[in-house]
Protein backbone atom coordinates (compact mmCIF):
# COMPACT_ATOMS: atom_id res chain seq x y z
CA UNK A 1 0.00 0.00 0.00
CA UNK A 2 1.21 3.38 -0.87
CA UNK A 3 2.18 5.89 2.20
CA UNK A 4 2.34 9.43 2.08
CA UNK A 5 4.89 10.88 5.08
CA UNK A 6 4.29 12.07 8.35
CA UNK A 7 7.11 13.85 10.29
CA UNK A 8 6.30 13.79 13.46
CA UNK A 9 3.58 12.39 16.34
CA UNK A 10 3.17 13.60 20.02
CA UNK A 11 2.75 10.89 22.52
CA UNK A 12 0.55 10.10 24.28
CA UNK A 13 -1.68 9.97 20.49
CA UNK A 14 -5.66 9.63 20.68
CA UNK A 15 -6.41 7.27 17.57
CA UNK A 16 -9.86 7.06 16.65
CA UNK A 17 -10.58 8.73 20.20
CA UNK A 18 -10.43 11.78 22.11
CA UNK A 19 -8.87 12.21 25.49
CA UNK A 20 -12.21 12.61 26.88
CA UNK A 21 -13.23 8.85 25.31
CA UNK A 22 -10.11 7.48 26.99
CA UNK A 23 -10.85 9.15 30.39
CA UNK A 24 -13.98 7.53 30.47
CA UNK A 25 -12.98 3.71 29.24
CA UNK A 26 -10.18 4.19 31.66
CA UNK A 27 -12.21 4.95 35.13
CA UNK A 28 -13.96 1.63 33.94
CA UNK A 29 -11.20 -0.22 33.94
CA UNK A 30 -10.05 1.84 37.85
CA UNK A 31 -13.26 0.35 38.64
CA UNK A 32 -12.84 -2.74 37.71
CA UNK A 33 -8.77 -2.96 39.26
CA UNK A 34 -10.11 -1.66 42.74
CA UNK A 35 -12.57 -4.66 42.84
CA UNK A 36 -9.92 -6.92 43.06
CA UNK A 37 -7.27 -5.35 44.96
CA UNK A 38 -7.81 -6.72 48.18
CA UNK A 39 -8.08 -10.43 46.89
CA UNK A 40 -5.66 -12.73 47.51
CA UNK A 41 -4.46 -15.76 45.76
CA UNK A 42 -2.72 -18.32 47.43
CA UNK A 43 0.47 -20.19 46.75
CA UNK A 44 1.51 -23.47 47.69
CA UNK A 45 5.36 -23.65 47.40
CA UNK A 46 5.12 -27.63 48.15
CA UNK B 1 13.28 12.38 -1.64
CA UNK B 2 14.02 9.23 0.32
CA UNK B 3 11.78 9.00 3.95
CA UNK B 4 13.29 8.87 7.02
CA UNK B 5 12.75 5.69 9.08
CA UNK B 6 10.70 7.56 11.55
CA UNK B 7 8.48 8.70 8.67
CA UNK B 8 7.47 5.22 7.05
CA UNK B 9 6.38 4.22 10.73
CA UNK B 10 4.49 7.37 11.69
CA UNK B 11 2.51 7.17 8.32
CA UNK B 12 2.51 3.55 8.60
CA UNK B 13 0.91 4.13 11.96
CA UNK B 14 -1.45 6.67 10.73
CA UNK B 15 -2.75 4.10 8.06
CA UNK B 16 -3.15 0.91 10.03
CA UNK B 17 -5.11 2.31 12.47
CA UNK B 18 -6.94 4.95 10.99
CA UNK B 19 -8.67 2.48 8.43
CA UNK B 20 -9.60 0.19 10.70
CA UNK B 21 -12.49 3.44 11.51
CA UNK B 22 -12.54 4.54 8.13
CA UNK B 23 -12.40 1.56 5.43
CA UNK B 24 -12.04 -1.75 7.85
CA UNK B 25 -13.07 -3.96 4.35
CA UNK B 26 -10.11 -2.44 3.12
CA UNK B 27 -7.57 -3.34 5.72
CA UNK B 28 -6.30 -7.16 4.38
CA UNK B 29 -4.75 -4.66 1.09
CA UNK B 30 -1.96 -3.49 4.12
CA UNK B 31 -0.96 -7.13 4.02
CA UNK B 32 1.52 -9.80 2.64
CA UNK B 33 -0.01 -12.91 0.16
CA UNK B 34 2.02 -14.78 3.47
CA UNK B 35 1.17 -12.25 6.32
CA UNK B 36 0.75 -14.02 9.81
CA UNK B 37 -1.74 -12.04 12.29
CA UNK B 38 -2.60 -12.60 16.04
CA UNK B 39 -5.40 -10.25 16.54
CA UNK B 40 -8.98 -10.15 19.12
CA UNK B 41 -11.00 -13.67 18.62
CA UNK B 42 -14.30 -11.98 18.34
CA UNK B 43 -15.76 -15.90 18.46
CA UNK B 44 -17.74 -17.61 21.35
CA UNK B 45 -19.80 -15.01 23.09
CA UNK B 46 -17.10 -12.13 22.88
CA UNK B 47 -17.05 -9.64 25.73
CA UNK B 48 -15.27 -7.22 27.14
CA UNK B 49 -17.17 -5.37 30.03
CA UNK B 50 -17.20 -8.42 32.71
CA UNK B 51 -14.00 -7.51 34.27
CA UNK B 52 -11.78 -9.64 32.24
CA UNK B 53 -7.90 -7.85 31.78
CA UNK B 54 -7.24 -9.43 28.82
CA UNK B 55 -8.80 -10.39 25.60
CA UNK B 56 -8.64 -13.75 23.95
CA UNK B 57 -6.63 -13.52 20.33
CA UNK B 58 -6.72 -15.16 17.24
CA UNK B 59 -3.88 -16.42 14.88
CA UNK B 60 -4.63 -15.77 10.93
CA UNK B 61 -2.18 -16.77 8.25
CA UNK B 62 -2.67 -15.58 4.39
CA UNK B 63 -4.02 -12.31 2.91
CA UNK B 64 -7.71 -14.32 2.31
CA UNK B 65 -8.08 -15.16 6.10
CA UNK B 66 -6.97 -12.10 7.09
CA UNK B 67 -9.51 -10.27 4.63
CA UNK B 68 -12.34 -12.24 6.03
CA UNK B 69 -11.41 -11.83 9.91
CA UNK B 70 -11.68 -7.88 9.19
CA UNK B 71 -14.98 -8.12 6.98
CA UNK B 72 -16.66 -10.96 9.65
CA UNK B 73 -16.11 -7.55 12.79
CA UNK B 74 -16.38 -4.88 10.70
CA UNK B 75 -19.02 -3.76 13.63
CA UNK B 76 -15.89 -4.40 16.23
CA UNK B 77 -12.89 -3.54 14.29
CA UNK B 78 -14.22 0.23 13.46
CA UNK B 79 -14.63 1.16 16.80
CA UNK B 80 -11.57 0.39 18.12
CA UNK B 81 -10.30 3.40 20.08
CA UNK B 82 -6.73 3.62 21.02
CA UNK B 83 -4.11 5.53 23.74
CA UNK B 84 -0.88 4.87 22.43
CA UNK B 85 1.81 5.43 24.59
CA UNK B 86 4.69 4.77 22.56
CA UNK B 87 6.33 3.72 19.72
CA UNK B 88 10.18 2.16 18.81
CA UNK B 89 10.98 0.47 15.96
CA UNK B 90 14.28 -0.99 13.92
CA UNK B 91 15.84 -1.55 10.96
CA UNK B 92 15.42 -5.50 10.22
CA UNK B 93 15.26 -7.66 6.91
CA UNK B 94 18.01 -9.88 5.12
CA UNK B 95 21.60 -7.53 4.34
CA UNK B 96 20.10 -4.79 3.05
CA UNK B 97 17.74 -4.19 6.62
CA UNK B 98 15.28 -2.07 4.89
CA UNK B 99 12.35 -3.86 6.29
CA UNK B 100 10.86 -2.45 10.04
CA UNK B 101 9.97 -3.98 13.07
CA UNK B 102 7.56 -1.51 15.15
CA UNK B 103 6.78 -2.25 18.46
CA UNK B 104 3.18 0.22 19.63
CA UNK B 105 2.29 0.07 22.83
CA UNK B 106 -0.94 1.24 24.93
CA UNK B 107 -4.26 0.98 25.81
CA UNK B 108 -7.38 -0.06 23.46
CA UNK B 109 -11.09 0.95 24.42
CA UNK B 110 -14.33 1.00 22.48
CA UNK B 111 -17.43 2.93 22.71
CA UNK B 112 -18.89 1.21 26.21
CA UNK B 113 -15.20 -0.84 27.11
CA UNK B 114 -12.88 -0.43 29.82
CA UNK B 115 -9.32 0.23 28.48
CA UNK B 116 -7.09 -2.94 28.14
CA UNK B 117 -3.36 -2.52 28.27
CA UNK B 118 -1.42 -4.12 24.96
CA UNK B 119 1.66 -4.33 22.52
CA UNK B 120 1.69 -4.46 19.16
CA UNK B 121 4.27 -6.18 16.83
CA UNK B 122 4.34 -5.79 13.43
CA UNK B 123 7.28 -6.43 10.79
CA UNK B 124 6.87 -4.30 7.59
CA UNK B 125 8.38 -5.44 4.67
CA UNK B 126 10.09 -2.85 1.61
CA UNK B 127 8.24 -3.63 -1.77
CA UNK B 128 9.86 -1.07 -3.70
CA UNK B 129 13.54 -0.07 -3.45
CA UNK B 130 12.77 3.91 -3.38
CA UNK B 131 11.60 2.86 0.41
CA UNK B 132 7.98 4.18 -0.66
CA UNK B 133 6.27 1.12 -0.48
CA UNK B 134 5.61 -1.44 2.56
CA UNK B 135 3.95 -4.10 3.49
CA UNK B 136 2.68 -5.91 6.48
CA UNK B 137 4.30 -9.76 6.82
CA UNK B 138 3.47 -10.03 10.48
CA UNK B 139 1.10 -7.94 13.14
CA UNK B 140 0.86 -9.24 16.45
CA UNK B 141 -1.27 -7.89 19.14
CA UNK B 142 -0.90 -8.39 23.05
CA UNK B 143 -2.68 -7.69 26.01
CA UNK B 144 -0.87 -6.74 29.24
CA UNK B 145 -2.67 -8.13 32.28
CA UNK B 146 -2.64 -5.57 35.27
CA UNK B 147 -3.52 -7.70 38.34
CA UNK B 148 -3.29 -6.54 42.01
CA UNK B 149 -4.22 -8.86 43.66
CA UNK B 150 -2.11 -9.99 46.58
CA UNK B 151 0.28 -13.23 46.76
CA UNK B 152 0.36 -14.92 50.29
CA UNK B 153 2.78 -17.92 50.14
CA UNK B 154 0.73 -21.21 52.43
CA UNK B 155 3.03 -22.70 55.17
CA UNK B 156 3.23 -26.28 54.31
CA UNK B 157 2.05 -28.88 56.57
CA UNK B 158 4.02 -30.40 59.26
CA UNK C 1 15.03 -34.39 12.51
CA UNK C 2 14.01 -31.05 11.93
CA UNK C 3 13.14 -28.71 14.76
CA UNK C 4 9.44 -27.63 14.47
CA UNK C 5 9.57 -23.41 15.43
CA UNK C 6 7.79 -24.16 18.60
CA UNK C 7 11.00 -26.56 20.00
CA UNK C 8 13.25 -23.65 18.24
CA UNK C 9 11.40 -20.69 20.28
CA UNK C 10 11.51 -22.69 23.30
CA UNK C 11 15.22 -23.62 23.20
CA UNK C 12 16.08 -19.84 22.09
CA UNK C 13 13.94 -18.71 25.44
CA UNK C 14 16.35 -20.88 27.86
CA UNK C 15 19.70 -20.54 25.87
CA UNK C 16 19.11 -16.79 26.30
CA UNK C 17 17.64 -15.88 29.72
CA UNK C 18 19.91 -18.58 30.62
CA UNK C 19 23.50 -16.89 29.43
CA UNK C 20 22.17 -13.83 30.57
CA UNK C 21 23.23 -15.36 34.46
CA UNK C 22 25.34 -18.10 33.58
CA UNK C 23 27.87 -16.38 31.15
CA UNK C 24 26.56 -12.95 30.56
CA UNK C 25 30.31 -12.04 28.89
CA UNK C 26 29.26 -14.42 25.68
CA UNK C 27 25.70 -12.52 25.22
CA UNK C 28 26.96 -11.30 22.32
CA UNK C 29 27.37 -14.48 20.29
CA UNK C 30 23.89 -14.66 20.19
CA UNK C 31 23.37 -11.54 17.52
CA UNK C 32 24.27 -10.97 14.38
CA UNK C 33 26.74 -8.65 13.07
CA UNK C 34 24.51 -6.03 12.17
CA UNK C 35 21.56 -6.21 15.53
CA UNK C 36 20.53 -4.08 16.79
CA UNK C 37 19.04 -4.37 20.28
CA UNK C 38 16.85 -2.01 22.79
CA UNK C 39 17.53 -2.79 26.83
CA UNK C 40 17.76 -1.74 29.74
CA UNK C 41 19.92 1.76 29.86
CA UNK C 42 22.11 1.50 33.46
CA UNK C 43 24.00 4.77 33.33
CA UNK C 44 22.82 8.10 35.13
CA UNK C 45 22.38 6.72 38.24
CA UNK C 46 20.36 3.47 37.29
CA UNK C 47 18.27 2.93 40.14
CA UNK C 48 15.68 0.23 40.03
CA UNK C 49 14.38 0.91 43.65
CA UNK C 50 12.65 4.38 44.13
CA UNK C 51 9.01 3.85 42.76
CA UNK C 52 9.61 4.05 39.24
CA UNK C 53 6.78 1.85 36.78
CA UNK C 54 9.05 1.76 33.98
CA UNK C 55 12.98 1.40 33.42
CA UNK C 56 15.11 3.94 31.07
CA UNK C 57 16.67 2.08 27.69
CA UNK C 58 18.97 2.37 25.26
CA UNK C 59 19.54 1.29 21.54
CA UNK C 60 22.47 -0.22 20.58
CA UNK C 61 23.46 -0.96 17.01
CA UNK C 62 26.37 -3.82 15.78
CA UNK C 63 27.77 -6.85 18.00
CA UNK C 64 30.95 -4.77 19.21
CA UNK C 65 28.46 -2.46 20.72
CA UNK C 66 25.81 -5.38 21.97
CA UNK C 67 29.50 -6.87 23.11
CA UNK C 68 30.59 -3.83 25.60
CA UNK C 69 26.86 -3.27 27.11
CA UNK C 70 26.41 -6.56 28.19
CA UNK C 71 30.36 -6.89 29.84
CA UNK C 72 30.00 -3.05 31.27
CA UNK C 73 27.14 -4.35 33.29
CA UNK C 74 27.89 -7.58 34.07
CA UNK C 75 26.30 -7.34 37.24
CA UNK C 76 23.19 -6.08 36.79
CA UNK C 77 22.58 -8.25 33.53
CA UNK C 78 23.87 -11.56 35.42
CA UNK C 79 21.44 -10.60 38.21
CA UNK C 80 18.21 -10.71 36.09
CA UNK C 81 15.16 -12.86 36.65
CA UNK C 82 12.07 -13.41 34.99
CA UNK C 83 8.56 -14.67 35.50
CA UNK C 84 7.70 -14.95 31.63
CA UNK C 85 3.54 -15.08 31.35
CA UNK C 86 3.41 -15.63 27.55
CA UNK C 87 5.71 -16.22 24.53
CA UNK C 88 4.05 -15.88 21.24
CA UNK C 89 5.26 -16.79 17.66
CA UNK C 90 5.28 -15.91 14.08
CA UNK C 91 7.56 -16.99 11.19
CA UNK C 92 9.04 -14.07 9.42
CA UNK C 93 11.63 -13.24 6.85
CA UNK C 94 11.65 -13.34 2.94
CA UNK C 95 9.79 -15.71 0.52
CA UNK C 96 11.22 -18.85 2.50
CA UNK C 97 10.02 -17.50 5.80
CA UNK C 98 12.64 -19.08 8.37
CA UNK C 99 13.19 -16.35 10.06
CA UNK C 100 11.25 -16.21 13.60
CA UNK C 101 9.52 -13.47 15.32
CA UNK C 102 8.70 -14.08 19.36
CA UNK C 103 6.85 -11.31 21.61
CA UNK C 104 7.73 -12.53 25.68
CA UNK C 105 5.64 -11.04 28.11
CA UNK C 106 5.96 -11.12 31.75
CA UNK C 107 8.09 -9.45 35.12
CA UNK C 108 11.40 -8.84 35.92
CA UNK C 109 13.16 -8.21 38.51
CA UNK C 110 16.62 -8.44 40.41
CA UNK C 111 17.84 -9.64 43.65
CA UNK C 112 16.60 -6.57 45.69
CA UNK C 113 14.06 -4.77 43.32
CA UNK C 114 10.09 -4.61 42.42
CA UNK C 115 9.20 -6.37 39.51
CA UNK C 116 8.54 -4.92 36.49
CA UNK C 117 6.32 -5.22 33.76
CA UNK C 118 7.75 -6.23 30.41
CA UNK C 119 7.40 -6.87 26.47
CA UNK C 120 10.25 -8.50 24.51
CA UNK C 121 10.67 -8.54 20.70
CA UNK C 122 13.63 -10.86 19.11
CA UNK C 123 13.61 -11.30 15.18
CA UNK C 124 15.99 -14.75 14.85
CA UNK C 125 17.79 -15.35 11.73
CA UNK C 126 18.42 -18.51 10.33
CA UNK C 127 21.90 -18.95 9.70
CA UNK C 128 21.46 -22.79 7.83
CA UNK C 129 19.36 -24.54 5.77
CA UNK C 130 18.51 -27.17 8.65
CA UNK C 131 16.76 -24.75 10.87
CA UNK C 132 19.39 -25.64 13.50
CA UNK C 133 21.19 -22.33 14.13
CA UNK C 134 19.81 -18.78 14.39
CA UNK C 135 21.06 -15.50 15.56
CA UNK C 136 19.31 -12.60 16.93
CA UNK C 137 18.80 -9.71 14.56
CA UNK C 138 16.45 -7.50 16.78
CA UNK C 139 15.96 -7.61 20.30
CA UNK C 140 13.50 -4.87 21.82
CA UNK C 141 12.95 -5.25 25.46
CA UNK C 142 9.88 -2.50 26.40
CA UNK C 143 8.77 -1.82 30.21
CA UNK C 144 4.70 -1.35 30.35
CA UNK C 145 3.59 1.01 32.83
CA UNK C 146 0.71 -0.04 35.40
CA UNK C 147 0.05 3.58 37.20
CA UNK C 148 -3.67 3.61 38.97
CA UNK C 149 -4.00 7.11 39.76
CA UNK C 150 -7.57 8.89 39.05
CA UNK C 151 -7.64 10.86 36.14
CA UNK C 152 -10.27 13.53 36.76
CA UNK C 153 -10.90 16.16 34.17
CA UNK C 154 -10.77 20.38 35.40
CA UNK C 155 -13.81 22.32 34.31
CA UNK C 156 -13.30 24.78 31.91
CA UNK C 157 -13.52 28.83 32.66
CA UNK C 158 -15.90 30.40 32.07
CA UNK D 1 24.84 -19.87 17.49
CA UNK D 2 24.04 -23.69 18.20
CA UNK D 3 20.77 -24.79 19.85
CA UNK D 4 19.60 -28.19 20.68
CA UNK D 5 15.93 -28.94 21.17
CA UNK D 6 13.18 -27.93 24.28
CA UNK D 7 9.95 -29.60 23.71
CA UNK D 8 7.78 -27.80 25.95
CA UNK D 9 7.74 -24.92 28.27
CA UNK D 10 5.07 -24.25 31.11
CA UNK D 11 4.10 -20.63 31.96
CA UNK D 12 4.22 -18.49 34.31
CA UNK D 13 7.77 -19.50 33.95
CA UNK D 14 10.45 -18.78 36.38
CA UNK D 15 14.40 -17.87 34.95
CA UNK D 16 16.91 -17.24 37.18
CA UNK D 17 14.69 -17.40 40.07
CA UNK D 18 11.67 -19.39 41.82
CA UNK D 19 8.42 -18.80 42.76
CA UNK D 20 9.36 -17.47 46.26
CA UNK D 21 11.81 -14.53 44.65
CA UNK D 22 9.23 -13.41 42.55
CA UNK D 23 6.69 -13.35 45.16
CA UNK D 24 8.99 -11.53 47.02
CA UNK D 25 9.27 -9.02 44.13
CA UNK D 26 5.64 -8.98 43.62
CA UNK D 27 5.00 -7.44 46.89
CA UNK D 28 7.32 -4.63 46.50
CA UNK D 29 5.77 -3.86 42.86
CA UNK D 30 2.12 -4.10 44.84
CA UNK D 31 3.73 -1.26 48.12
CA UNK D 32 4.31 1.17 45.36
CA UNK D 33 1.32 0.57 43.51
CA UNK D 34 -0.76 0.71 46.31
CA UNK D 35 1.04 4.48 47.14
CA UNK D 36 -0.68 5.62 44.13
CA UNK D 37 -3.62 4.73 44.20
CA UNK D 38 -5.06 7.87 45.42
CA UNK D 39 -3.49 10.08 43.54
CA UNK D 40 -5.38 11.93 41.03
CA UNK D 41 -4.27 13.62 37.77
CA UNK D 42 -5.66 16.69 36.60
CA UNK D 43 -6.33 16.81 32.88
CA UNK D 44 -7.24 19.90 31.50
CA UNK D 45 -9.22 19.36 28.16
CA UNK D 46 -8.88 23.09 27.02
Amino acid sequence: SKLTVTKTLEFPLFVNANQKDYIRARSKRREVRLKTINSVKEINLD
Amino acid sequence: MVASTQEVVYTFLQTYYGRMKNDPTRMSNLYSTTAEVTHINYQHGFNYDDGKEVLPTIKLIGKENINGFFKRNIDKVSDIKLMINSCDFQNTGGVSRDDILIIVTGELFWSDSPTFKFAQTFVLNSISNNYKSFEITNDVLKFIPDSLEEYVIIPKKV
